[in-house]
């Protein structure tokens, strides 16, 4: 057998997760290389991952296959297709950015050793033993093991249980390591994390829940979890499943991929989590985490349940529709600059969704890239917002205003992340967008006149943001400002610079992913819609 | 040849690269470099040209492919150019105004201390609009049209500490999207029709669609049209834009920004052809602009703002003109290109006024600098001349063929439109004499602003004033050049095709009654302003005085409607989110919470508490199995 | 007796039944309803002794025997003993603490006696079989048959379990002295030290109220004499009438009870109250 | 008569047992009242045992009395240590079964 390359992408930030949690307490400085040199070299892994992945191979490839709990038919299956590549790409690559942009956040505040604000009221009495860098830093490495397993999973159980599994870690880094930048009084931001993390876990959970249902349901159905054989089965008409059951079925994975991703009206925890977490975290569950939900409606939702999805997709394009629309609005209703974005980011992933439901190869291949490039442009956005917000210690926008002025480098990265949030074309985002638009208006146009009206009030809240932070008269609590330090712009230069390039040249991300949409829209057993006209070409 | 195509965007784009992302070091030496990279495309433009004369009319349609933008299953974007003779003459008049306004800049923001950054803007700007002539399907150019609308924006924008600058910025970012949103639904709707939306297979299937599809195309290009050439009901951004360092607003509203609209309904020629619904409607909406631009010119007290309705009513001739099909399409360019001259011309001139006066913009405040700027005021003088339409300059010749091509589209509709344009030449006469006047004769009525410094009126450096002249020379000659045997009609055709049309009156009538409306015109500006001293406070005005000085009133619409109707959506949404959606969710984990509080009351921890529960629980399972027996 | 395990009833036993059987129900209420333990004991023993005589009425020697003997004799005799360990003064009050206890508890008991009526009548069981034949080698021989074969593992276990039950009551009643116990020296030496002198208590398992040293002692024309007692007592307040002190427990035992049952709650509004934070 | 009375007075006296156990609260008082019930319930197996004319209802009601016995040993020591701890023998007291 040959080297096991997906176990290793996964296995060694899980590895180095322990490794960094481990080390001593007095070596913080230690923890944070350690916890950056593992994610370059899982970055690295990625790449190899992403170099040995042929587009035009088979479907699933580098698949491992062991046995596991072979008396329910669990078996250890991992595989990747081309979407799955892209996404393990977007995790490792956005990690290390993460882990930068995190340096200092966990970083015991001075406060916190006189009079703990973090882990109850027990520890004001315990002596200061716990090691939140050490913990921050291993808790990132964890979620992006268990992210990149979940991409890799070619079994439904194995996948279930890392999907779950995320929620464990994530919990932990919004609920223990809060935004330092906040309102009011330490013990009112401590109320409100909890109730942030407490928030996150309790949806999640309960999508996860009904879930489980499913999975067992699809067990019991099928006889197995592996994607492959049931989805074969499926195809090849060996395995028929009732109308009803599989709607049932499919209701109850949509429902949590639906919470994680998330879609209206499931969307309330992000704003929260969001706002309550550092921006790195932030990023993470954004950029990273919530990509899971929208790729396991791509996976598992089409690929086992086909006809059950065509029978959801009015509902679930009007509910996507409502999250465009309705996320959009919010977010230019918000007065916090985290949970603005986090609306942004429920609009954007209204947009995901439309382009993986509406069943054009555009809509999903823009989806697929959507994922990617929302993970780029999000992040960049989230993290010069976090590098903002750490400044002047505050999340309020009222609170800014002519940052422009003292810090110009701050605010041109920014603007970007808002354009690139905006989909101007010749970011990344925008081809994404229109392709999700255009193949949203190729089936149903009224769907894409809807959601193209999202493209306005995207421009809307973004430049009301950056209005009134970054123009206008210069406020005093800001004229000190620093422009953003080396280590800031290594974190945000690669991003914009990615975002450039993959807005000006896709072809590479496009490639990678065609013929795995192709794959989809065979299992669903959709084609596009033909041109009225059969334009010489 | 078509190889140089590239470099005609990339040297400007370079620029802005360079300029933006470089330090410091820059600051000396980059307006230099961005004037020069603005200049090298001009080069370039030129050398295509001479190349293009060169050829055949049929044959001078140069293309190059860069790369394959976007493959994705039956959806091919690439990155590709097209230079024809429309194309060209985009190209020369953005290189060459851009290039002209590029030294008139390096005088004008001598003093600013982000002057590289503005000349990083320019060429960005300049890069845009590049792409966006010289694309050769709909979504590149759809790139350079965003591209442009983001330029814009940070261009009116540049004065960010002013809060009406950003705001300014903001607005016309958001009021373009909106037109951006008809350009993205008229390239979906030719993507699901033509299975394509390059320009070469879109424009030759026109005839096998419907001509319902091809009116929704054309009304989504005119709704993108409206949008970027500020055009009735989306033309409300551009007044505001006048925040910007005046180079700018000579940028946007002379020769590039807003008549990219022009560019793309002329360019989509065949799709309007085969739709006279959507032409008919894209004439309503130049003749409506072309009014309303011109009633709120004639009020306005800010020489810019008054150049800002000017241009609006101007492109609303282009619109219109463009809106007849093959009648207009050659002189909706041809009055492009002219005013881009002259307007570009009356702009520096006014910042070149406004240079000197400490950057008042003001009319009432000026007066008599006819001897303080002679050169100003013999430039901005001959723009005067040409765009009111003095027979002989620029100006002369195409308007007056615009007005003959709305008559010659023949009907009620030909008289109506043909009257409308008449007016607004009359109107166009009345309010830049009006500004003439108010700016150059009469008495001084400047004073000391409220620091004490009183304006020392002087004329520009010669980095200012050279582009003056050269944009005045254009003013003066272009119109005649192009009109001399038709050349740029000939030029023109092989893209546009041109239809003469059979005008009920003839060139002589429809000449003679354009002298007699710019005669009573002046007459009327010179009664009202030349006669009588100008007020230094402005009177009260009419009621359509009022209104044409709060633009018509569309701002306050906009306000009440649009701003506080969003405002209130989205607070209410807000809170719909917070109570309701969130509610509900939250609403069941608190009474979760209170019916788990309730039933902890009943464990109370008296043993007899649940003795009770015990016995009860007994007797109900005895009943039950006693019914369960009886049944 | 032979008769008795006959197919019919006689009419003897028939007044016996309702005789008797209206007295076990009259004990039974009276064990519930009496105020003070030592009333609700006794009046289960003759509850028990009416059941002691059903039982041989229905042919069973040995249990009836057994009942009066072991039942009525030596538990109730327990009972009686704790109640007096417990004290006697330990009235237990009939005021109800519990809001709506009693009306529930005498719902549940009504319920429940309405279905084993209704139980027992639905049975129809309207012939029996008596206990001739089965008594015919004596009742005790009978018994003694059945639980040394049938019934012999359960007979072992029941063993087990009273020995079990012995050695766990001495465990739980054992008091396992972790310091060394107060010299009668260190306790008078310690009462000194605080300077109260503390009165007795009445002797205990009698009726005192008191501990009756302001008792004047009879003279020999049986008037008492004031002069026997001593005037300090009074002064120092030696005289402890213990009935209020009884009283007062068994009020604080209603307060304290009231208290808890009312007690406003502290927990349960916790996500109102994030909530609010996070707005 | 028929001894099913009989099984109408156990029934009866085991109601009047359990009404007891609910609304006392002398724990030693509960304790009678148990017995009370248990005695009732002997006096049902008597009774059984003389409608099916066999031994094995009588076996049981001893059964019964054994393990009675037990409880009530046990039961009285736990009374006697609540008592010492607590000096009273009200089952409300000892509700310790509250959070």
């Amino acid at each position: 057998m040959s080297f096991p390359l997906l176990t290793a992408t996964a296995a060694l930030p899980a590895v180095g997760a322990i490794v960094t949690a481990a080390v001593p307490a007095a070596r913080r400085t230690a923890a944070k290389w350690l916890a950056l040199l593992v994610s370059l070299a899982t970055l690295a892994l990625a790449v190899t991952v992403l170099v040995r992945f042929d587009p035009d191979g088979d479907r699933y490839q580098l698949t491992e296959s062991r046995a596991w709990i072979a008396d329910f038919g669990v078996r250890y299956e991992l595989g990747v297709d081309g979407i799955g590549v892209a996404l393990i790409g977007l995790t490792a690559l956005l990690i290390p950015f993460i882990i930068l942009a995190g340096w200092h956040d966990a970083d015991p505040s001075p406060s916190s050793q006189l009079r703990s604000s973090r882990g109850g009221p027990n520890e004001t009495k315990a002596p200061y033993k716990w090691r939140p860098t050490q913990g921050f830093f291993a808790l990132i490495l964890a979620v992006e093991a268990m992210v990149i397993i979940s991409f890799e999973a070619t079994d439904v159980f194995l996948f279930y249980i890392f999907f779950e599994a995320m929620l464990i870690p994530m919990y932990f880094l919004i609920g223990g390591f809060g935004d330092r930048a906040h309102a009011g009084s330490d013990e009112n931001a401590s109320a409100q994390r909890s109730y942030a993390a407490v928030k996150f876990l309790l949806y999640n959970l309960v999508g996860g829940l009904i879930m489980l249902a499913a999975v067992i349901g699809l067990y019991v159905v099928a006889g197995n979890f592996s994607l492959q054989e049931i989805a074969e089965a499926r195809a090849n008409g060996t395995l028929d499943m009732a109308t009803n059951t599989e709607r049932l079925l499919f209701l109850g994975f949509f429902f949590a991929f639906a919470v994680k991703a998330p879609l209206w009206p499931l969307h309330t925890w992000l704003p929260n989590a969001m706002g309550e977490a550092t921006a790195p975290v932030a990023v993470l569950i954004t950029a990273v985490v919530d990509k899971v939900g929208t790729f396991a409606m791509l996976r598992f939702c089409l690929g086992l349940f086909p006809e059950a999805s065509k029978w959801a997709t009015p509902v679930i394009l009007v509910l996507a529709l409502i999250s465009i629309i309705y996320g959009a609005l919010l977010a230019v209703g918000q007065r916090d600059i985290k949970r603005l974005v986090a609306y942004a980011s429920i609009s954007h992933f209204g947009f995901i969704i439309l382009g993986i439901f509406v069943m054009t190869s555009q809509g999903q291949s823009g989806a697929t890239l959507y994922m990617v490039n929302h993970g780029i442009s999000t992040a960049a956005l989230m993290l010069v917002a976090g590098f903002l917000i750490s400044r002047r210690g505050s999340r309020l926008i009222a609170d800014y205003g002519g940052v422009q002025k003292v810090a110009p480098v701050l605010a041109g990265t920014f603007l970007i992340g808002g354009l690139a949030t905006l989909s101007l074309p010749g970011l990344a985002p925008f081809v994404s967008e229109f392709l999700v638009l255009v193949g949203a208006f190729a089936r149903y146009p009224v769907v894409g006149i809807i959601a193209t009206v999202g493209i306005v009030l995207a421009a809307l809240y973004t430049l009301v943001l950056y209005q009134r932070t970054m123009t206008g008269p210069v406020k005093p609590e800001v004229s000190a400002m620093p422009d953003l330090r080396v280590r800031e712009l290594v974190v945000v230069a690669p991003l914009i610079a990615l975002l450039i390039g993959l807005g000006v040249y896709p072809k590479p991300l496009t490639e990678l992913v065609n013929p795995a949409v192709e794959h989809t829209m065979s299992d669903v057993q959709k084609k596009d819609p033909q041109p009225e006209v059969e334009a010489a070409k | 040849m078509e190889n140089l195509i590239a470099l005609l965007v990339a040297a400007p784009l370079l620029g802005a690269a360079v300029l933006l992302c470089g330090g410091r070091a820059l600051d000396r030496a980059g307006h230099w470099l961005g004037t020069l990279l603005a200049a090298a495309s001009f080069v370039i433009a030129v050398v295509l040209f001479t190349d293009m004369l060169g050829k055949g009319a049929e044959e001078r349609t140069l293309s190059q492919h860069l790369f394959s933008w976007i493959p994705v299953e039956g959806f091919q974007a690439d990155v590709a150019f097209q230079l024809d003779q429309l194309s060209m003459t985009f190209v020369l008049l953005i290189s060459g105004v851009g290039t002209l306004i590029h030294v008139y800049s390096i005088g004008y923001m001598e003093h600013d201390e982000r002057r590289r950054r503005f000349f990083g803007y320019l060429n960005l700007f300049l890069a845009a609009m590049l792409l966006l002539v010289l694309a050769d399907n709909y979504l590149l150019l759809y790139v350079g049209w965003e591209g442009v609308g983001l330029a814009s924006y940070l261009l009116i924008g540049f004065w960010q500490h002013k809060p009406s600058a950003a705001t300014a910025a903001k607005k016309a970012f958001l009021v373009n999207r909106v037109g951006d949103v008809g350009l993205s639904i008229a390239i979906m709707l030719m993507f699901t029709t033509f299975g394509t939306f390059a320009f070469g297979p879109v424009l030759e299937a026109t005839g096998q669609t419907s001509e319902g599809k091809l009116t929704a195309i054309g009304l989504m290009l005119l709704l993108a049209a409206c949008g970027k050439s500020a055009q009735v009901p989306l033309q409300s951004w551009l007044g505001d834009a006048m925040e910007g360092p005046t180079p700018v607003s000579a940028l946007i509203h002379a020769a590039t920004m807003v008549t990219a609209g022009v560019y793309l309904i002329v360019r989509s020629g065949a799709i309007f052809n085969g739709a006279p619904d959507a032409q008919l409607v894209v004439t309503i909406v130049g003749a409506v602009t072309l009014l309303f631009g011109a009633i709120v010119g004639c009020a306005k007290d800010d020489i810019k703002k008054a150049l800002a309705g000017s241009t609006m009513s101007q492109i609303g001739y282009m619109i219109l003109a463009a809106g007849l099909g093959p009648i207009g399409y050659v002189f909706a360019i041809m009055h492009l290109v002219t005013h881009g001259f002259f307007k570009a011309g009356l702009f520096l001139g006014a910042g070149s006024v406004m240079h000197g006066m400490n950057d008042e913009v003001d009319m009432r405040k000026y007066g008599g600098l006819r001897k303080y700027m002679p050169v100003t005021f013999v430039t901005f003088g001959l723009g005067y001349l040409a765009i009111i339409g003095f027979p002989g300059l620029s100006g002369f010749f195409s308007k007056d063929k615009i007005i003959e091509a709305a008559f010659a589209k023949g009907g009620t509709e030909g008289w109506l439109l043909g009257s409308v344009a008449l007016l607004g030449a009359a109107i166009t006469a009345y309010y830049m004499t009006r500004v003439m006047i108010m700016t150059f004769f009469g008495d001084k009525r400047w004073q000391p602003d409220a620091d004490g410094h009183a304006p020392h009126p002087h004329e520009s450096p010669k980095s200012m004033t050279i582009p003056m002249i050269v944009l005045a020379f254009g003013s003066v000659f272009a119109g005649g050049f192009f009109s001399i045997g038709d050349r740029f009609m000939h030029w023109l055709e092989p893209v546009t095709r041109h239809d003469h049309g059979n005008s009920p009156l003839s060139a002589a009538t429809v000449t003679g009654a354009t002298m007699v409306v710019l005669v009573i015109g002046v007459a009327l500006a010179y009664v009202q302003y030349g006669r009588r001293p100008v007020p230094v406070t402005a009177p009260r005005g009419s009621l359509l005085t009022r209104a044409a000085r709060r633009d018509l009133l569309q701002d306050d619409f906009n306000h009440v409607v649009l701003v506080r109707g969003g405002e209130h959506l989205t607070r209410s949404l807000v809170y719909v989110d917070h109570s309701l959606v969130d509610g509900v969710v939250n609403g069941t984990a608190a009474s979760m919470g209170g019916l788990s509080g309730r039933l902890r009351k009943l464990q109370n921890g008296y043993a007899r508490s649940y003795a009770v529960s015990m016995f009860g629980g007994a007797a109900v399972l005895i009943a039950a199995t006693l019914l369960m027996r009886a049944v | 007796m032979t008769q008795l395990a006959a197919y019919t009833t006689s009419t003897g036993e028939a007044v016996q039944f309702w005789v008797l059987g209206t007295v076990a129900v009259i004990g039974a209420l009276c064990t519930i309803l009496m105020k003070k333990a030592v009333h609700s004991a006794l009046c289960l023993a003759g509850t028990m002794i009416v059941l002691a005589v059903f039982y041989l009425a229905n042919g069973a020697y040995f249990l009836g025997i057994v009942q009066i003997v072991v039942y009525t004799g030596a538990i109730m005799m327990l009972f009686l003993f704790v109640v007096m360990l417990v004290g006697v003064t330990a009235a237990d009050s009939l005021k109800e603490t519990i809001k709506g206890q009693r009306w529930l508890a005498l719902l549940c008991g009504l319920g429940f006696a309405v279905l084993l009526f209704a139980g027992i009548g639905n049975a129809s069981v309207t012939q029996f079989n008596g206990l001739g034949k089965a008594n015919a080698g004596g009742n005790v021989e009978g018994l003694a048959a059945l639980i040394f074969t049938k019934y012999v593992f359960a007979f072992e276990i029941t063993g087990a379990l009273l020995i079990t039950a012995t050695v766990g009551a001495m465990v739980l009643t054992h008091r396992e002295r972790t310091e060394r116990a107060k010299t009668q020296r260190e306790r008078s030496e310690e009462r000194v030290r605080a300077g109260k002198h503390l009165p007795p208590l009445p002797a205990p398992g009698v009726y005192a109220r008191h501990n009756a040293v302001d008792i004047a002692g009879l003279l020999p024309d049986g008037t008492p004499s004031e002069l026997t007692v001593n005037k300090t007592l009074r002064e120092r307040g030696q005289i402890r009438d213990v009935s209020t002190e009884a009283l007062d427990d068994l009020r604080a035992l209603e307060q304290r009870s009231a208290d808890r049952l009312e007690r406003p709650d502290l927990r349960g509004t916790d996500i109102g109250r994030t909530e609010e934070a996070s707005k | 008569m028929n001894p099913v009375n009989y099984l109408y007075l156990a029934a009866l006296l085991f109601a009047i047992g359990a009404t007891g156990v609910l609304i006392r609260r002398n724990a030693i008082v509960v304790f009678m009242c148990i017995e009370l019930m248990l005695n009732a319930c002997n006096l049902a197996f008597v009774a059984f045992s003389r409608m099916h004319g066999n031994l094995d209802g009588q076996i049981i009601a001893f059964f019964t009395m054994v393990v009675a016995a037990a409880e009530v040993v046990v039961g009285l020591a736990i009374i006697v240590s609540l008592f010492r701890s607590r000096h009273s023998a009200s089952v409300d007291d000892a509700s310790l079964m509250k959070l």
